[in-house]
């Protein structure tokens, strides 16, 4: 399975992203550079965290109008994976590849802690390896991780259960406490349709190796491998 | 704008004194003109040429096997820790700034911190700070808080690199003049580092990053002095930072570092143009030759006083060899930074500049530069009277408080104990997936990647031991600093450090940092930990209050196996709980008698530097033997403090402890 | 010919800046606000451009790229430039 | 009544943001644009106010908490609530 990590310029957990694929999970991961139009055949596109052109104006804007993201675009639209972690699921969102909004947390401040996720639908290429209703600890670093949508909208991905990740307290209730952002329904990460393309604000990229503290970011990635996924 | 004459008046308003004049006459042969004045001016200012500390500097320990780098040498320190591979690191300070415009000052101070340490070829792999202010119930102390913690984080947070630990105090001696000190670290491969140096007649000096504009200026000189009203309409000329502009220059930097035909690079800090093309130059021995016309500039009509004494941000200096020029070009292309080649390198050993085809300056690069002409002063020391009356206590004048829990939890809830969770949470500390051990602990633990290692970081200072006895503060600070370090495992290695006074001028002041520095010196010497490298900041008065004479000590330590870093935390019950060394029952200006009774009394507690080393060695070799689950450092608001720490920061539970 | 384009989030979007504005005011004894809203403001300058043309790039900016439709409504001015 | 109002950079301090915003219409095909300068724009609602009352409040907040003078400049237009 071939991984492609997109590098914006001010991306910076490009590195992180490509650590987990290439040294944890042994596949092979090239990088996408921003500015090239070729995604060189990869299975899987990674946009990864970080403040791509500074986050200006709003987060990912800018980002969504590099040349290479038209070629995501196409890509996702064509049934291809797509995982966008943090900065890059506001990317998605300026994208329209997937619906709603990231906007400042509700704490005007930027937010880096430890949080406890439920997975709300294991029925996804990136959930398949986790029981339904797991609690998952993951880190969140971010300072518009807000996720806002227009009620229509949040039905809409709610009864499609298309709501993957939810922030929840210990003991798995999705509380006002829980949640760091003031995201709508505790909503931490979605998919589209037909669940290729996954945005989220947690980074499973850094709860992947007991060294870090944190290991339940692995089975999204390995959700991924087992689905022998391999474009035809 | 027709250029001032240049006068002795002039001279003088530009920090110099009489005799520094008569020395430039002599150097130039005849009246130095406007832009010369600057940039000798600035080069000759406290910031630059450390003249009245650099005497005293060169007595700190500055050898070690695994020293790299001469301290002072290169932009950063450099420590070799195997596998091929070098740790540089180095702490300074961007106080004067953030005490104008606090968020811009601080993120400022990350910035600059962060080009030293890539600009030797280093990855920065993780960045530290150390705040002080006056107490968060006055409301001015509370506005520079907020806005110098927001500053790190959104800084830090945009380029990537991970906040990892350091340590915030709030005390009345800093208020108006807050103490913003930060740290980073990097690591090298020992064949990809770069140095800060010009050589080789005709090579190119090319200057990349953002445009250089009017900010500001007289920002080197403006730290070489007390803060008065005088000083506050100088604010235009703050520095504004680009953290997305730092990003690319920082992936940009590195690549360059990797080419063969490099042969130095600097990154511009204070004094802008004139720090880089003159230091670089008087470290071999050469000279520049540079057309001001094509530095890409961001405001219009702008003199060469201007551009050359200019400190906008996020600019660098690089000389390339002839030929190479393109080659260079594509990677500032790849990562959309202007450039434009300034000149060549000459063998006159001057920095001669033009603007609008006129010759507008010539001066020797080796008299403007720190170890070089620069001047060096002894300045006079003086026991401070204040020493002799300090209070003493005694211990029958603090009865024992009749609810102890009362007492502890106003320890527990002072702002120089309680928990600084509210700042890191806005620093990103897990991004790079290298940290083992974040910020909230005795000290910070990064993993390098590709080794089974790691580097233990801590950051440390207490103004007010070094206030009641500046020489032992200064063995203490040491101290302290290698036992954050120790706690976690790691063996100490080498230091940086921040030394952050009042006036150098006054008798007083001066025994403070001449004392301190003797104190930080036996230590180092104890615990085999060389200086590296780092900075000094006088001036950190205003007319109403000085700051206590406040060294800030970084110190990085290795961990042989990653899975042995030590924590904080208890983790079973029915663990014994252990002392290591002995606990002397001294109040001498102790956060208790600050906390209960608002007294600044007796003096800093003794500290034999031997029994220390070897409590940390014995310390160190129970990690190494897995016959300890938990070690954390006894400081501010002692025994009690510290065992209920260890109670509380386990992340799974909550623990008790009995204790006898 | 400049363009000033204002952006806020529409009706009903919480907005915690305002809260956080109003809240400061409140205590710095400032009185009467019943409301504060915090947005972009963006300037934009059209130095050798007729007004319609600056205007039908300053929509095509704003649609683009200045304002997000999901969140944000936008409104902009054409002013002659005086200096 | 309301008073709209905004903060920019003062002239010659450095506007990241608005670099960022003019590179970017660069490449999305909006032309004629030399300078974009980004900053934010408030508003504040006083609803039982007289203009010159409402007038007096806005520089207060302008001076007190609205603009850091050390870089920004401000200006504000006081309006009727049409609504």
């Amino acid at each position: 399975m071939k991984y492609g990590v997109v590098v914006f310029p001010g991306a910076n957990c490009d590195h992180d992203a490509y650590h987990v694929a290439k040294h944890v999970l042994g596949e092979s991961v090239v990088y996408l550079w921003h500015k090239d139009h070729d995604l060189q055949e990869v299975d899987v596109v990674i946009l990864p965290g970080g403040f791509s052109y500074g986050d200006y104006l709003r987060s990912g804007a800018i980002a969504r109008f590099s040349p290479i993201m038209n070629e995501v675009i196409d890509f996702a639209n064509n049934g291809g994976y797509v995982l966008g972690i943090c900065n890059g699921f506001q990317v998605l969102t300026e994208a329209d590849l997937l619906p709603g909004a990231l906007i400042p947390n509700t704490s005007t401040k930027f937010e880096c802690k430890t949080v406890t996720l439920r997975v709300e639908n294991r029925e996804t290429p990136y959930s398949g390896e986790y029981e339904q209703g797991d609690l998952l600890r993951m880190p969140i670093a971010h300072g518009e991780g807000r996720y806002y949508a227009n009620q229509e909208t949040l039905d809409l991905l709610e009864n499609d259960g298309r709501v993957i990740f939810r922030y929840v307290d210990a003991e798995g209730k999705p509380t006002m406490e829980a949640n760091p952002n003031g995201s709508l329904n505790n909503v931490a990460g979605i998919c589209n349709e037909d669940r290729k393309v996954l945005g989220m604000m947690p980074h499973p990229e850094r709860a992947c190796e007991s060294v870090v503290g944190m290991t339940d970011g692995l089975a999204l990635f390995k959700s991924l491998v087992n689905q022998q996924v391999a474009t035809v | 704008m027709s250029e001032p004459e240049v006068t002795l008046e002039l001279a003088k308003e530009h920090g110099l004194n009489t005799e520094e004049y008569e020395r430039i006459l002599e150097i130039l042969g005849r009246t130095p003109n406007y832009t010369e004045l600057g940039i000798i001016s600035v080069m000759w200012s406290e910031h630059c040429s450390y003249k009245n500390s650099i005497a005293l500097l060169k007595q700190l320990p500055r050898e070690g096997e695994n020293l790299l780098a001469e301290a002072g040498e290169e932009n950063a320190g450099l420590v070799d820790i195997g596998d091929g591979l070098a740790v540089a690191f180095k702490i300074e300070s961007h106080n004067h700034p953030s005490a104008i415009e606090p968020y811009q000052g601080a993120a400022t101070g990350v910035g600059g911190i962060l080009r030293d340490v890539f600009s030797m070829g280093a990855r920065p792999i993780a960045s530290l700070n150390s705040l002080r202010f006056g107490p968060p119930t006055d409301e001015r102390n509370r506005y520079l808080f907020k806005n110098v913690v927001k500053g790190i984080g959104d800084y830090g947070n945009s380029v990537g690199v991970p906040t990892v630990g350091g340590e915030v105090v709030f005390d009345e001696h800093y208020s108006g003049n807050p103490l913003v000190n930060a740290m980073t670290v990097g690591i090298v491969k020992h064949d990809n580092t770069m140095s800060a140096i010009a050589d080789g007649e005709g090579n190119s000096v090319i200057i990349f990053g953002s445009a250089t504009g009017r900010d500001g200026i007289h920002g080197a000189t403006f730290a070489s002095e007390e803060l008065t009203e005088e000083s506050e309409e100088r604010r235009p000329a703050v520095q504004v930072g680009d953290p997305f502009a730092e990003k690319s220059i920082l992936e940009a930097t590195l690549e360059l570092c990797r080419k063969p035909y490099v042969v130095g690079i600097q990154d511009m800090g204070a004094a802008g143009i004139t720090c880089c093309t003159s230091e670089m130059s008087a470290r071999t021995g050469v000279g520049m030759d540079v057309d001001l016309d094509k530095v890409p500039q961001r405001e219009e009509g702008m003199i060469p006083y201007e551009i050359m004494l200019s400190e906008s941000q996020e600019r660098m200096l690089t000389v390339i060899k002839s030929g190479f020029e393109d080659e260079a070009a594509k990677i500032f292309e790849k990562w959309d930074l202007p450039y434009s080649i300034l000149g060549k390198v000459t063998d006159t050993g001057n920095i001669t500049l033009h603007h609008n085809g006129e010759k507008v300056g010539d001066v020797p690069a080796w008299d403007l530069v720190l170890g070089g002409g620069a001047p060096v002063y002894h300045r006079e020391s003086e026991r401070p009277k204040y020493l002799d009356d300090l209070p003493q206590y005694d211990v029958e004048d603090y009865p024992e408080p009749e609810d102890y829990n009362d007492a502890f939890k106003t320890m527990m809830s002072h702002p120089n104990i309680a928990s600084k969770s509210w700042v890191y949470q806005q620093y990103d500390h897990t991004v790079r997936t290298n940290t083992v051990q974040g910020p909230g602990g005795d000290a910070a633990v990064v993993r390098i990647k590709g080794t089974d290692r790691a580097l233990a970081i801590s950051v440390d200072g207490n103004g007010k031991y070094v206030y009641l006895n500046p020489r032992k503060g200064g063995k203490l600070a040491v101290a302290e600093s290698a036992r954050n370090v120790a706690c976690v495992g790691g063996k100490p290695l080498a230091i940086t450090n921040c030394l952050n006074f009042g006036n150098p001028y006054d008798p007083e002041i001066y025994y403070q940092f001449k004392e301190a520095i003797a104190g930080m010196g036996s230590a180092c010497e104890i615990f085999n930990t060389p200086v590296t490298g780092g900075n000094v900041s006088f001036y950190n008065e205003s007319p109403d209050s000085a700051v206590y004479p406040t060294p800030v000590i970084g110190m990085v330590g290795l961990i042989d196996d990653v899975n042995k870093v030590m924590t904080p935390y208890f983790k079973r019950e029915n663990d014994f709980i252990m002392i290591m060394g002995t606990l002397k029952g001294d109040l001498g200006g102790s956060t208790y008698l600050q906390a209960q009774y608002d007294t600044l009394a007796g003096d800093t507690p003794d500290i034999d530097l031997d029994f220390e080393q070897r409590v940390q060695e014995a310390l160190l070799d129970a990690i190494e033997r897995d016959v300890i689950h938990s070690a954390h450092d006894v400081s501010d608001g002692g025994l009690a403090v510290a065992v209920a720490e260890s109670c509380i920061e386990n992340p799974d539970r909550l623990y008790g402890a009995d204790i006898h | 010919m400049k363009a000033l384009v204002t952006v806020h989030y529409k009706q009903g979007i919480l907005d915690p800046q305002g809260k956080a504005v109003q809240n400061a005011l409140k205590s710095l004894g400032v009185d009467g606000v019943s409301e504060a809203r915090v947005g972009r403001h963006i300037v934009l300058q059209f130095p050798e451009m007729s007004k319609s043309d600056a205007e039908a790039q300053t929509k095509k900016a704003c649609e683009k790229i200045l304002a997000n439709p999901v969140i944000e409504d936008y409104e902009y001015e054409m002013v002659e430039n005086t200096a």
